[in-house]
């Protein structure tokens, strides 16, 4: 019954879908209105308009920057979320004891120990991976890249790491409020460059178009750029450890 | 000749769906989902996408399934 | 029909949408449901970059000897931050899927329906 | 200072990424920081609507770059809802003090306090943004710290009640998502009135179809209306009580706010496919009118004969914008706000009585009006804005809805409003039964003394603003009459 319920809904869903989809203009056609309208403006005008040369990234950090500060919150409300779900429940009056975290944390230390194969290449490959998210943050608004996907690559590796070292505790003890601080560190980025933009330009989140403010304009790219990037690993490690219950 | 790239890189995708819901073992199935996010990265590559084949690589494949892995290895990793 | 044909792309999207959509309704797994929503969500992100596409389209990058015709590159922003936001709505999922199994020592959805 | 707009929105989202690394793991220093960005911001929103009055609806370009180029923040007669939103998120930050303590661990409380301000935030970028996707990225910042606070409290029911919350949520978005994806392929501009404008010139009417009812599903389960409710009454009973009066007053007028928002985008484009989403509104709404307030007679919890409500009052706001008249739009709006004010009083009058005598259904509540009598009177006070009496804050929504349907030649949704006041009356009854008229069956009752006053205070305010909103029920109605005027304005194409 279940099923047939499921597949009904779905149909109900997918039909009128198709029905729409086929009317809009053939996929790839140059003239269709993604191409001409803003699109098209944006391409025009995109190296010194908005200082990038991947228009993608130019879009994200200059057109349409609110959206990108947007995104970045969504990302720390998952951090913030998945902490306030997972953080024991101890003491509350009423709770059951929530099973003792102390074995939870023994669990962990027992698991499987790494094997050396793993821990030799991670550390062999280690500077180079840093390396490229690093240039890919650097360089997102020339190439393809960005904040985002150069921060998520850190992220990655660092859980890497944090699976390696903690096995034999030579994973660092970060003070909290360094943690908090780095975690909160895109939408601090875009807090000053938004604060800054008012000053210079009289808008919100608006880069200096001006030919003398270029520079500026570039400092203020890589600041949204490194605060995306180093906001990004911070809270996809957070959020790992939090679910694997530390 | 593009069309035809574009079509097998459909069917793929669309079947590597399909076995990430039938498949019983959840494990099997994330690491399905993360070959199902490559697929789909190498498929924007080629609609020329370079930065978001990027990141759905380096979070569809990497994070997300890292993460699903995690809560498997929490609860339980049979489907009834 | 032939609109069909020509906009295969599309429809391979709302094909992998429905099967996202099946999965989260009709199966009993909660983690089973959760990475049917993420195949929903990746069938939406496959359909915005599809509809940015252009016939021979290089990708948007204005450098001195990039050659029009480009790839619109709202739809890539738009998708980037959809990941994102799937990504995020992916780690809540679960760690809730999570603490029900702490609480109730099953993922199933008919024997969940029991206890509450 | 003409930056208002912008920094309303995005001082109290930094200000909520800030809070972890200022307060650390002091609850006490998260809660004052989120009471003062909250007080702060309500200046920016007082602000923002007195300059609304006077100059009427204007906007913002973000980073300079001119519509549709870029993001445009457009304020409203909608949008001066935000005023409402900040004041319930005052008193929700001033009752926690005292509740938050007992029912959440301290290692949440801080995360508690910053999901709270990033609702807050989610929801005021949300009403004033002008742009579509920017309207799927806030109503996404505002699901995930729903999500996370209906399951805070911990308890057996609320992470799986989130769960399932998560996954309508989730669901609806990704279908939000793809019609603002199929907008964009039809128009090239996701500015919504450049869309507007577009959409009318465009000869596809398969695709607007498609957009307008997918957009309207989506925004159908975001407010819970009657067949896609399922999700709504474990989500906001389960919830500790702050959070279930800050999802039932402002969270679920997301769903609203969205259609409205639907509506000024499709108001050129299909005439007959919103003609024929008026008439499935119209049926919706009525059917949720009914089943909310019927479901709620058997339910024995309080906070889930509550939640039953909100369903029900959502069907009073929904079937106002389907008649699609001056006033039946109007009378909807004004029981947006309105209701916000009394289920808020009802919740977190609930939540004192729940956090004092422990007891959760009505049977273990018996006696309780005399054992604690100020928050059974705020209760009380609630429960006859709910059915609707005069003097309080539900009469006049209704009252216009009513008038609406009698000007749009539909007399039968005019009785149906009538006459489903007996239905809530209903279960209002017996709550106060439960509460006055039953000799205390708990021994707890006894022995439970009035709820602190960090508790109280906001709760009587909350019942003396039902009283206020039903008498100057005017301003907010002049307020949103031009935009409502708009809206029903035949199709310029």
């Amino acid at each position: 019954m279940n099923r047939l319920l499921a597949s009904l809904a779905t149909a109900a869903v997918g039909i009128p879908m198709l029905a729409g989809v086929a009317q809009l203009p053939r996929v790839g056609a140059p003239g269709a209105p993604v191409h001409t309208h803003v699109a098209a403006q944006y391409l025009a005008g995109s190296p010194d308009a908005t200082g990038a040369e991947n228009v993608v990234t130019g879009v994200l950090l200059n057109y349409r920057a609110f959206d990108t500060f947007g995104e970045v919150m969504i990302i720390f409300a998952a951090l913030a979320a998945v902490l306030a779900v997972l953080s024991p429940v101890a003491e509350a009056i009423g709770m059951p004891k929530d099973q003792p975290s102390g074995t939870e944390h023994a669990r962990h230390r027992r698991a499987p120990p790494v094997s050396p194969i793993v821990a030799f290449v991670l550390r062999l490959t280690a500077p180079f991976i840093i390396a490229f998210a690093v240039w890919m943050m650097l360089k997102g608004h020339l190439t393809p890249g960005g904040g985002f996907q150069g921060g998520a690559m850190i992220g990655a590796l660092l859980i890497l790491l944090s699976i390696m070292l903690e096995r034999d505790n030579l994973w660092p003890r970060v003070p909290e409020r360094l943690v908090r601080g780095l975690q909160a560190a895109a939408p601090l980025a875009f807090g000053v460059v938004a604060l800054v933009g008012v000053g210079l330009t009289g808008a919100v989140l608006a880069l200096p178009a001006s030919p003398a403010g270029h520079g500026l304009r570039e400092l203020m790219m890589l600041t949204l750029e490194a605060g995306i990037g180093i906001g990004g690993a911070a809270i996809i490690l957070g959020l790992f450890l939090a679910i694997r219950g530390d | 000749m593009s069309r035809i790239f574009d079509l097998v890189m459909l069917a793929l995708l669309i079947s590597v769906a399909l076995a990430v819901v039938r498949c019983r073992d959840l494990v099997a199935a994330a690491i399905l989902f993360s070959g199902y996010s490559l697929v789909l990265c190498l498929l924007w590559q080629y609609r020329g996408a370079p930065d978001v084949a990027m990141t759905e690589a380096a979070v569809g494949a990497g994070v997300t399934t890292v993460l699903v892995l995690l809560a498997v290895s929490r609860t339980s990793r049979r489907e009834r | 029909m032939d609109a069909l044909w020509w906009n295969l792309d599309y429809v391979a999207a709302v094909i992998l949408f429905c099967i996202g959509l099946y999965t989260v309704v009709a199966r009993n797994n909660l983690i089973k449901k959760l990475l049917g929503l993420n195949i929903m969500e990746t069938a939406v992100f496959a359909f915005i970059v599809t509809t940015g596409s252009v016939d021979g389209g290089a990708a948007p990058l204005v450098g001195a000897d990039a050659l029009p015709p480009f790839a619109s590159p709202v739809p890539h922003a738009m998708v980037l931050t959809g990941i994102v936001v799937a990504v995020s709505v992916t780690a809540l999922a679960l760690s809730l899927i999570v603490a029900v199994y702490r609480d109730h020592r099953t993922l199933e959805a008919d024997e969940l329906r029991e206890i509450d | 200072m003409r930056h208002w707009l912008p920094a309303v929105v995005m001082f109290p989202l930094v200000a909520a990424a800030l809070t972890p690394f200022l307060a650390l793991s002091r609850a006490h220093v998260a809660r004052a920081w989120a009471l003062l960005v909250v007080a702060l911001t309500s200046v920016g929103a007082v602000f923002l609507t007195s300059r609304l009055v006077i100059e009427g609806p204007f906007s913002y370009a973000m980073g300079d770059w001119s519509r549709p180029y870029g993001i445009e923040l457009r304020f409203d007669g909608f949008s001066a809802a935000i005023l409402f939103v900040c004041l319930i998120h005052l008193l929700v930050g001033v009752y926690s003090s005292h509740y938050a303590a007992r029912v959440i661990s301290a290692t949440r409380l801080p995360w508690y306090y910053t999901l709270l301000l990033l609702n807050f935030g989610g929801m005021i970028g949300f009403a004033v943004t002008g742009d579509l996707f920017n309207l799927f990225i806030f109503m996404e910042l505002v699901s995930v710290s729903s999500y996370a606070l209906v399951a805070i409290g911990g308890g057996r029911v609320a992470p799986l009640a989130a769960f399932r919350y998560l996954l309508a949520g989730a669901s609806s978005s990704v279908l939000i998502l793809f019609c603002i994806g199929v907008i964009y392929a039809l128009t090239g501009s996701l500015n919504m009135a450049d869309v507007s404008l577009r959409l009318g010139e465009t000869q596809a009417p398969a695709p607007i179809a498609l957009a307008l009812g997918g957009l309207a599903a989506g925004f159908m389960v975001k407010a819970a209306l009657f067949p896609l409710h399922a999700w709504l009454p474990d989500a906001h009973a389960s919830a500790p009580s702050p959070i279930s009066a800050v999802l039932s007053g402002v969270v679920v007028k997301l769903g609203i706010l969205g259609l409205l928002r639907v509506y000024q985008v499709f108001h050129d484009a299909g005439g007959a496919q919103v003609a024929a989403l008026n008439e499935v509104l119209v049926w919706l709404g009525a059917a949720s009118i009914l089943a909310g307030a019927f479901f709620a007679l058997f339910q024995d919890e309080i906070k889930l004969i509550l939640a039953y409500s909100t369903i029900s009052n959502i069907g009073y706001i929904v079937l106002g914008l389907g008649l699609a008249s001056q006033q039946s739009i109007t009378g909807a709006t004004i029981h947006v706000l309105n209701h916000a004010l009394i289920k808020a009083t009802l919740f977190l009058a609930a939540g004192a009585l729940i956090h004092q005598t422990g007891c959760r259904t009505l049977h273990e509540l018996r006696g309780a009006g005399h054992a604690m009598p100020f928050t059974s009177f705020a209760l009380a006070v609630g429960l006859l804005a709910v059915i609707g009496v005069p003097p309080l804050a539900g009469f006049p929504g209704k009252w216009y809805v009513a008038l609406g349907a009698l000007s749009a030649g539909r007399p039968a949704f005019a009785m149906l409003v009538v006459l489903s006041a007996v239905l809530v009356s209903a279960y209002s009854a017996r709550i106060l039964n439960a509460l006055y008229f039953q000799p205390p069956s708990h021994e707890r009752i006894l022995a439970t003394h009035e709820a602190p006053t960090s508790m109280l205070l906001p709760v009587l305010i909350l019942a003396a603003l039902c009283l206020v909103a039903g008498v100057l029920a005017r301003f907010p109605a002049a307020l949103v009459g031009p935009a409502v005027a708009r809206l029903i304005a035949p199709a310029a194409g």
